[in-house]
């Protein structure tokens, strides 16, 4: 019974995006296809939220079998995709309405670009939820392929460069993903041989029977797999240019939860590397490949022109920071590492949604042609700078306490030389990305220019994602924190000292 | 017997590397893709002779898998995407690194391949044994021609010698892993291919080149 | 409590001061006359400009603001209260515990900032010549006064003025070597204060070479007569002080009248030999250029921080 | 009535209410009047409780895991209360001001954003004093560097004002960054972000840890302060924005900074009383001189009226620290008497900056309200069209220029008697090298009045020199209001120091000197006898009773005379015009002569003579301009150094796919490596 009723759940959790994508292909109208695709969304994310209690309370639920598992550190991937998801859905509404009135796109391309949407939250969906790790592999390449289709969908020609970087990149080091994946089977098969090998619950089971050197060079293509998905520097250089081609609400997606679902599948990884070999080893890696993306990305921030790279590079930024808190360890590093994939989640998509808004107004990406956006759209204005001090880590935003936290613990774990580092490159970075984002907002706008918004539609996914960033900020509901707290438990390997 | 499987698997990794060598050495496109076929049909041998050795009958179903898919399909698609094309696009005329020098750089990478994986304990398991650094070493040539050719299509091939690679790799290590995987995976790579032969007919239509030299558009300087 | 005695004593002091101050400078320009082979006027000459400059009338400009009319009388009330703080020819005053030569030098300063106050409010560019100088000199003056001052306090235990030349009358001479670098600060550190060659030639109008005397330019009648008057308050007080602190002979250490007599008189002696003294050395040097004065008040703290060097070693 | 803690409370929520009527009602006149009326009532409830805890008993209040892991923790105790005040003081007067000034705003339809940022500004402010956690402390902080950087760039069509406000909050977040640390290593050695647990512990911490504590909490709070060579920001942000903000900037917010090193230094660094801290000590009064002397040399030469304050608040930062590092020096020696006078020197200088530069500026701001131009080159003869703003201001420029009988005579009393005490440092080299610290802090001083004649006298006296400065009206009465206060307390704290000294001495708990208003403050020697006195009430019954004697005197002498206006001696040239006058930089000429080796002054003429004769000259053009020093040979150098390295670095985005390819090749088989060399050695 109760077997069933957790089938149940998980079906119909994967149904929505099915069925949309399916009703898209169907249907085929453009006004309604974006309802469903609302609809669609709506239904994961009250499924999700209805979820979260119930993971709170149980822990794990497994579904068909062992096919699927969701335990805390699932459920918080799972809630920023639903959440990103259901946002980027209701702004797609506007965004590709106004690309097809500017005559950017036409009805095929908006039937394709829904049908991809779905398939893509799909795709996403499963990725927290997979028992089987082969399964996860499967569904991070299959987000990239959907993704890079959602990428070119206009044909232009810096939209199929950046496909062809992305796909090439992501492609390559996915294999190296699966390698590293396939190391880990077969270090679990040395141990014990089981059914369930491929397994997270049989490898976390059985992971301190592993062989350390084999841990140690699977890890190494893990964290340059998935790390090339999650855009941890220097692998990260597909993403500024695929981010800043893709229309604004895939872009908002792909960084706001694909990045996480690509480090989730690291972190899942390192807790097992952790269980076996100790934490030491994934841990020093990540930080390395922490502190070169933020600096990278700060070094990128100061120097750019372009408003979504320059998004894009925060992405780099605030992975780099997930995987330094996870690298520190500590209750502080990893609860702060978990809220921050949360907090992330919640302000990039904003920036993404803000931005998309101020280029369609301003009928440009180059910052340099962007002056007095709060004079020109003033409620939108509000929105890009709450977000943008959101980002850099200003209170009373969510991502001043994450980040508070991730760079206490490194101060706790003795990591004196990362941490000021770091602290060096964020400041840079604030004083870089800030030194854009108010020159955009403020001042006057170069040509006279018409005051308006770029309509209702478009204001309140925003509104939505900014009352988050500023809730979160002051407050964070119990259902959350029980969450993440279990999550940080889960990565911890159990209890912190 | 021991010693006489031994060497089997021992000159059917060399082959494959062999293989792996004739599309590091050439220029032109067909030459590539005859290579390329060559390879696959050693890799689906190698996948019959793991398949032998372990005696577990899925693994005959990848062979074939992979003599169909490998050998014939995906040629076949590229060929298709590329018939267009007008011939110098198929050439790579100019990589970073010259032919001679590439060779040499993928023995090398040969080498790292067997230097990095000694310490791997194998349990005396042959197989293993001797495919592990072979596949490695793919991955390290395909990822080599990658990097140093400029070709879109030549890339292409690099990606699918690193799917080569990859293959060998799951094959040797695991024996399958289990058959809804290993189909997923194989649909990953086909859509992967078919994706890439879309926008590398994309390319051509849009830039008039297959040059990756065109696709610099987006960065930051 | 002081006793009243005590405070009639202290008075005294005040006054003897405020109405010695006219007489010094007489005594300082009859010298100077005579260095020139001048007969020169009486020494009460100032007196008499005094009275009469009280009993004239006045002339105002009419671009001036009340900062202008007030300045005279804050001039004075400052050089005055000064005064109150000064040992004469007692060894203390009743009025220390008011006030120590920090807060003579502060009041000074107030003086002072409304003289420059009122040389800028009569918008004549001679007005502002004069502030403009005497910014200069007064915050260069400063740390040179401050440094000498924190000499003779840590060596005399005090800025408390009765301290202090209670201290230096007991002291003796040789143990302290460093008031000699003191002494040698703060008398060039008078000449700028008081404004005498080479600092300000008090003598001339020519716009070369005034700084003092452009500020009070536009003054007349009464108003001019305090300034005067307060002026050479200010010359007697820091003279005053100059002799009580490094030759403190013959002050009266009691309040006995014999002892105040023979330090009334020898009080008396000292200023009008300093006074002779600094007319001389006024005679025998020109005018410096503006832009060297700064160079010797390098010298005044070039000298006090000897002092303070030697103070500690 | 009520105990401080709702006092506390009821002003946190009347700033709240202030700041949402700012957002939420309509732009009009009584919106205005509500902000500034509400951000007023709340500065009466600061003032109140924290006159409460002074009085009486620590205040503290715990909200736990507001958010996880982190308690709102409130704990007021004397100091913090003694800066509360200072926060309430000036906020209540500045708040009164602004009702008057913000009708410009109101005109342009754009009060509403600055009364939300005027009011949750003051409210950052007490609580980042009241909070007892280092995660909120950073939280308000942070909240406080945000509001009033937005109300830097609150006139942003200047593009200039949008790059003063960067370079602000840029400095600003580099400074917290220091504080973060400094917090940090507490966190590390208590295991919790408590003030308290950093209280308690700190004791306990290794010596390099305290001495790593006070570096990166100097630097941290020193930038907040702007204490030189952190001060770049200030002189650019403070003459940037709106000026009642400018007002609170100075006199409060980098009062903050003080705050925190106070803190910081005296609960969780770890000080003790031994010679080994006196270096600490020793590099405040550094720090504090060349704050002082710098920031006073910048002063002295400039012509904007907004900026001259600016540097002025550096070099009165300067003052403070001189006396906080005499302090820290005198308590590491045990000195604790003079430790006393030293600090109360310190607080007696924070508190009279506060009040003077708020006067100051607000003094300013209605120069610049009603003239539009902060150049003084343009004013002149203000007095006579606003004779309140010009008696308020000359007030501020008295005390400020530390003159008697105001209040800034008073602390600078004190710093120098705390200077001269140190003879009894038993160190010579600390003893000399302290004696010729108080070479800048003399000169400072003597410069700073020449700053205040400069400005006083050339925007209020003398004719008007531009059209800017003709046909100007007083400005409304609740901007007298506002700067009357602020008067007020000058004169009062100036004539009555006593206020002062048993505010600090009750709120710091030392032994309270002098015991009533008209006894004298005294220093002792060793001896026993008397090193020092002072008694302002006593000296302002002099000044008084010397000036009624001498107006009879005078009187009597006098008889009757009359006065008569005429124009002033123009050399028999005809009329003066104002051309003639001494403008702002000719008068400081003199000073920038002689301190060119700092200036730097680079001049630049061009001549045009009539025909040959070059002594002819038909037009003369003289363009002078100094050097920014720190700028140049400071920071233009690191932030170059960086952009370079930068620039390196974001070239490795080339555009070329095999490059990235070989990135994540190179990394792939550097890691690996990594496992495999590392695993044999």
């Amino acid at each position: 019974m109760n077997a069933l009723i957790s089938n149940l759940t998980i079906l119909l959790l994967l149904l929505p995006p099915i069925v949309g994508a399916g009703l898209v292909t169907v249907i085929k109208k453009k006004r309604t296809i974006g309802i469903i695709t609302i609809c669609a969304a709506s239904l994961i994310l009250i499924q999700v939220l209805l979820l979260v209690p119930r993971i709170v309370s149980e822990k794990t639920i497994t579904a068909f079998g062992d096919t699927f598992y969701v335990d805390s550190l699932s459920a918080v991937i799972l809630l920023s995709v639903s959440v990103v998801g259901f946002v980027a859905a209701l702004y797609s509404k506007n965004y590709m309405g106004r690309q097809y009135d500017n005559g950017t796109v036409d009805d095929k391309h908006i039937v394709r670009y829904y049908q991809g949407f779905n398939v893509f939250l799909l795709t996403m969906l499963v990725v927290p939820i997979a028992n089987n790790l082969g399964i996860m592999w499967v569904m991070v390449e299959a987000t990239t392929l959907v993704s890079v289709l959602l990428i070119m969908l206009y044909f232009k020609e810096n939209a199929i460069e950046a496909a062809w970087k992305y796909l090439i990149i992501a492609t390559v080091g996915l294999s190296f993903a699966l390698i590293g994946t396939v190391f880990f089977y077969y270090a679990n098969i040395n141990a014990n041989t089981s059914e369930d090998a491929m397994n997270w619950t049989g490898m976390v089971h059985n992971a301190k029977l592993f062989d350390p050197n084999l841990v140690k060079i699977a890890f190494v293509f893990i964290l340059v797999g998935f790390g090339t998905k999650a855009g941890l520097a220097p692998m990260h250089t597909w993403l500024p240019d695929a981010h800043s081609e893709a229309p604004t609400p895939v872009s908002a997606v792909l960084s706001g939860v694909l990045l996480n679902c690509a480090f989730y599948a690291i972190i899942r990884f390192h807790i097992i590397s952790s269980i076996s070999i100790g934490p030491e080893f994934s841990n020093q890696l990540l930080i390395i490949l922490a502190v070169i993306s933020i600096g990278i990305a700060a070094a990128s921030i100061y120097f750019q022109k372009d408003m979504k790279r320059m998004l894009a590079y925060s992405s780099v930024e605030h992975m780099g920071l997930i995987s330094l808190g996870i690298g520190f360890g500590g209750l502080f590093g990893i609860y702060g590492a978990l809220l921050q994939i949360v907090n992330h989640a919640v302000a990039k998509p904003l920036m993404f949604f803000a931005s998309g808004s101020v280029s369609q107004k301003y009928e440009a990406k180059a910052m340099s042609k962007i002056k007095g956006i709060i004079r020109v759209m003033p409620v939108t204005g509000i929105l890009f700078l709450i977000g943008g001090l959101a980002l850099v880590g200003m209170p009373p935003f969510n991502v001043f306490l994450s980040e508070f936290m991730i760079l206490s613990s490194g101060f706790k774990s003795g990591q004196f030389v990362a941490t000021s580092l770091v602290i060096l490159f964020l400041v840079i970075t604030f004083a870089a990305f800030l030194r854009h984002l108010i020159k955009m907002i403020f001042g006057n706008p170069l040509s006279e220019m018409k005051k308006g918004e770029m309509g209702k539609l478009a204001i309140i996914p925003m509104a939505i994602l900014c009352s988050l960033v500023i809730i979160f900020g002051i407050y964070i509901p119990t259902q959350l924190q029980t969450l993440i707290h279990n999550a940080s438990t889960i990565i911890s390997g159990g209890g912190f000292a | 017997m021991e010693t006489i499987q031994f060497d089997v698997l021992t000159i059917s990794g060399a082959i494959l590397l062999i293989a792996t060598f004739g599309i590091v050495a050439t220029r032109g496109f067909m030459d590539w893709l005859n290579a390329y076929r060559y390879q696959s049909i050693v890799l689906s041998g190698i996948t019959a002779i793991i398949g032998y050795v372990t005696g577990i009958w899925e693994i005959y179903i990848a062979a074939g898998l992979t003599l169909v898919i490998k050998s014939i399909i995906i040629p076949k698609v590229l060929t298709y995407v590329t018939r267009k094309l007008e011939i110098e696009f198929k050439l790579e005329t100019n990589p970073y690194v010259s032919i001679r020098a590439s060779v040499i750089i993928s023995a090398l990478l040969v080498a790292l391949s067997y230097f990095l994986i000694q310490q791997i304990p194998f349990k005396s398991d042959q197989i293993v044994n001797a495919y592990l650094p072979v596949s490695m070493a793919q991955f390290f040539i395909g990822l080599f021609v990658l990097v140093n050719r400029r070709t879109v299509l030549s890339q292409v091939v690099g990606l699918l010698i690193i799917e080569n690679g990859l293959f060998l790799f799951a094959m040797a290590l695991t024996h399958g892993v289990s058959l809804l995987i290993e189909i997923g995976i194989f649909v990953d790579i086909l859509v992967g291919i078919l994706i890439s032969s879309i926008l590398l007919f994309r390319i051509s239509r849009t830039f008039d080149s297959l040059d990756v030299g065109n696709l610099e558009n987006l960065r930051d300087d | 409590m002081p006793s009243i005695t005590m405070i009639i004593i202290g008075l005294v002091q005040v006054l003897v001061i405020l109405g010695l101050a006219p007489l010094l400078t007489g005594i300082i320009r009859k010298t100077k006359a005579r260095t020139q082979k001048r007969i020169g006027a009486s020494i009460l000459q100032p007196y008499y400009d005094l009275l009469k400059l009280v009993q004239k009338d006045e002339i105002v400009s009419d671009q001036t603001s009340w900062i202008f009319r007030v300045c005279p009388w804050v001039n004075f009330a400052a050089m005055a209260t000064a005064a109150f703080f000064i040992p004469v020819f007692l060894i203390y005053t009743p009025f220390g515990l008011v006030g120590d030569l920090l807060l003579v030098v502060g009041l000074f300063a107030l003086g002072r900032f409304f003289t420059m106050l009122a040389g800028l409010d009569v918008a004549s560019s001679f007005g502002g010549l004069g502030s403009s100088r005497e910014m200069m000199i007064s915050a260069l003056l400063e740390p040179a006064l401050f440094l000498s001052i924190f000499v003779v306090a840590i060596t005399y235990g005090g800025t408390n003025l009765s301290t202090l030349i209670g201290a230096s009358s007991n002291a003796s001479f040789l143990p302290h070597p460093q008031i000699i670098f003191a002494a040698i600060g703060l008398f060039i550190i008078i000449l700028g204060e008081t404004g005498r060659l080479p600092f300000d030639n008090p003598a001339t109008h020519l716009e070369l070479t005034m700084v003092h005397e452009t500020m009070i330019l536009e003054y007349s009648g009464k108003s001019l007569a305090l300034m005067e008057w307060s002026q050479s308050i200010k010359q007697i007080i820091l003279f005053t002080l100059m002799v009580n602190i490094f030759v403190p002979w013959g002050i009266s250490s009691s309040v006995l009248l014999q002892s105040l007599a023979v330090g009334f008189l020898t009080f008396i002696g000292k200023i009008s030999l300093f006074g002779i003294f600094v007319a001389f050395s006024e005679s025998s040097v020109a005018k410096w250029r503006l832009f060297r004065i700064p160079d010797l008040i390098t010298i005044a703290i070039a000298t006090s921080m000897i002092g303070i060097v030697l103070c500690y070693l | 009535m009520f105990s401080n803690l709702v006092l506390f409370q009821i002003s946190i929520l009347i700033f709240l209410g202030g700041a949402l009527v700012g957002l939420l009602l309509r732009n009009n006149r009584f919106t205005r009047h509500a902000i500034f009326g509400s951000a007023m009532l709340g500065s009466v409830f600061t003032i109140m409780f924290s006159i409460g805890v002074i009085t009486g008993k620590p205040m503290t209040w715990m909200i736990p895991n507001v958010i996880p892991f982190f308690d709102l923790e409130i704990f007021v105790d004397g100091v913090a209360a003694f800066f509360l005040l200072i926060v309430g003081i000036v906020s209540f007067a500045v708040s009164a001001y602004s009702i008057g000034y913000s009708k410009e705003y109101q005109v342009k339809k754009r009060t509403m954003a600055l009364g939300f940022l005027f009011n949750v500004f003051i409210l950052s402010m007490v609580l980042v004093v009241a909070s007892n956690n280092a995660f909120f402390f950073l939280l308000f902080w942070e909240v406080m560097s945000l509001t009033s950087f937005f109300l830097v760039i609150y006139d942003h069509d200047k593009e200039e004002n949008i790059k003063s406000g960067m370079t602000y909050l840029v400095m600003t977040h580099l400074g917290t960054a220091f504080i973060f640390a400094s917090f940090l290593l507490g966190y590390i050695q208590t295991g919790s972000f408590s003030f308290d647990s950093f209280r308690h512990g700190s004791t306990g911490f290794p010596l390099l840890v305290k001495n790593l504590v006070f570096i990166f909490a100097l630097v941290g709070f020193g930038t907040k302060a702007g204490m030189v060579p952190l001060h770049v920001w200030l002189p650019k942000a403070h003459p940037s924005a709106p000026s009642n903000v400018s007002a609170l900037m100075s006199a409060v917010m980098i009062k903050i900074g003080i705050y925190g090193m106070i803190r910081t230094i005296f609960d969780f660094s770890g000080f003790g009383t031994s010679p080994d801290f006196a270096w600490w000590g020793m590099l405040l009064i550094a720090f504090g001189s060349a704050s002082a002397i710098i920031g006073v040399l910048y002063a002295v030469v400039e012509r904007d009226i907004k900026r001259a304050l600016a540097f002025s608040s550096i070099e009165n930062i300067g003052i403070i620290l001189i006396g906080l590092g005499l302090s820290v020096v005198f308590a590491s020696f045990q000195l604790t008497a003079f430790a006393v006078l030293a600090l109360v020197a310190s607080m007696y200088h924070t508190i009279n900056h506060a009040v003077f530069k708020g006067l100051l500026f607000m003094g300013a701001g209605s120069v610049v309200s009603v003239t539009h131009t902060k150049n003084i080159e343009h004013l002149g003869g203000l007095v006579k069209q606003m004779p309140w703003t010009a008696l308020l201001f000359l007030i501020g420029a008295i005390s400020i220029s530390g003159l008697p009988p105001f209040n800034g005579f008073i602390s600078e009393w004190f710093t120098m008697q705390s200077l001269l005490s140190s003879y009894q440092i038993p160190s010579t080299i600390l003893q000399i090298s302290i004696a010729f610290a108080s070479l800048p802090f003399a000169l400072t001083i003597g410069i700073a009045t020449a700053t205040f004649v400069k400005l006083f006298g050339m925007t209020f006296l003398s004719k008007a020199r531009s059209k800017y400065a003709m046909n100007i009206k007083e400005v409304p009465r609740s901007m007298i209001l506002g700067m009357s206060i602020l008067a007020a307390i000058c004169v009062l704290f100036g004539v009555v120091p006593y206020l002062g000294t048993s505010l600090i001495s009750t709120a710091f708990h030392m032994h309270s000197q002098p015991s009533s208003p008209f006894d004298s403050m005294a220093i002792q020697n060793s001896s026993g006898t008397s090193f020092a006195n002072l008694s302002m009430p006593v000296v302002v019954i002099m000044l008084s009773s010397v000036s009624i004697a001498i107006f009879g005197f005078i009187r009597v002498l006098s008889g009757n005379t009359k006065k008569t206006k005429y124009g002033t001696w123009d050399c028999g040239f005809g009329s003066l015009n104002e051309r003639m006058e001494y403008t702002p930089t000719s008068l400081s000429q003199p000073i920038r002569a002689v301190f060119k080796v700092f200036f730097r002054p680079h001049n630049q003429t061009e001549k045009e003579s009539f025909g040959e004769n070059p002594y002819l000259l038909k037009t003369i053009k003289i363009e002078t301009a100094i050097k920014n020093i720190f700028e140049d040979l400071l920071y233009t150098p690191i932030v170059s150094s960086f952009v370079f390295f930068f620039d390196k670095v974001r070239r490795l985005q080339t555009g070329k796919i095999n490059a990235y390819l070989l990135y994540i090749m190179v990394t792939l088989v550097l890691l690996l490596l990594f496992v495999r060399l590392s695993n044999n050695a």
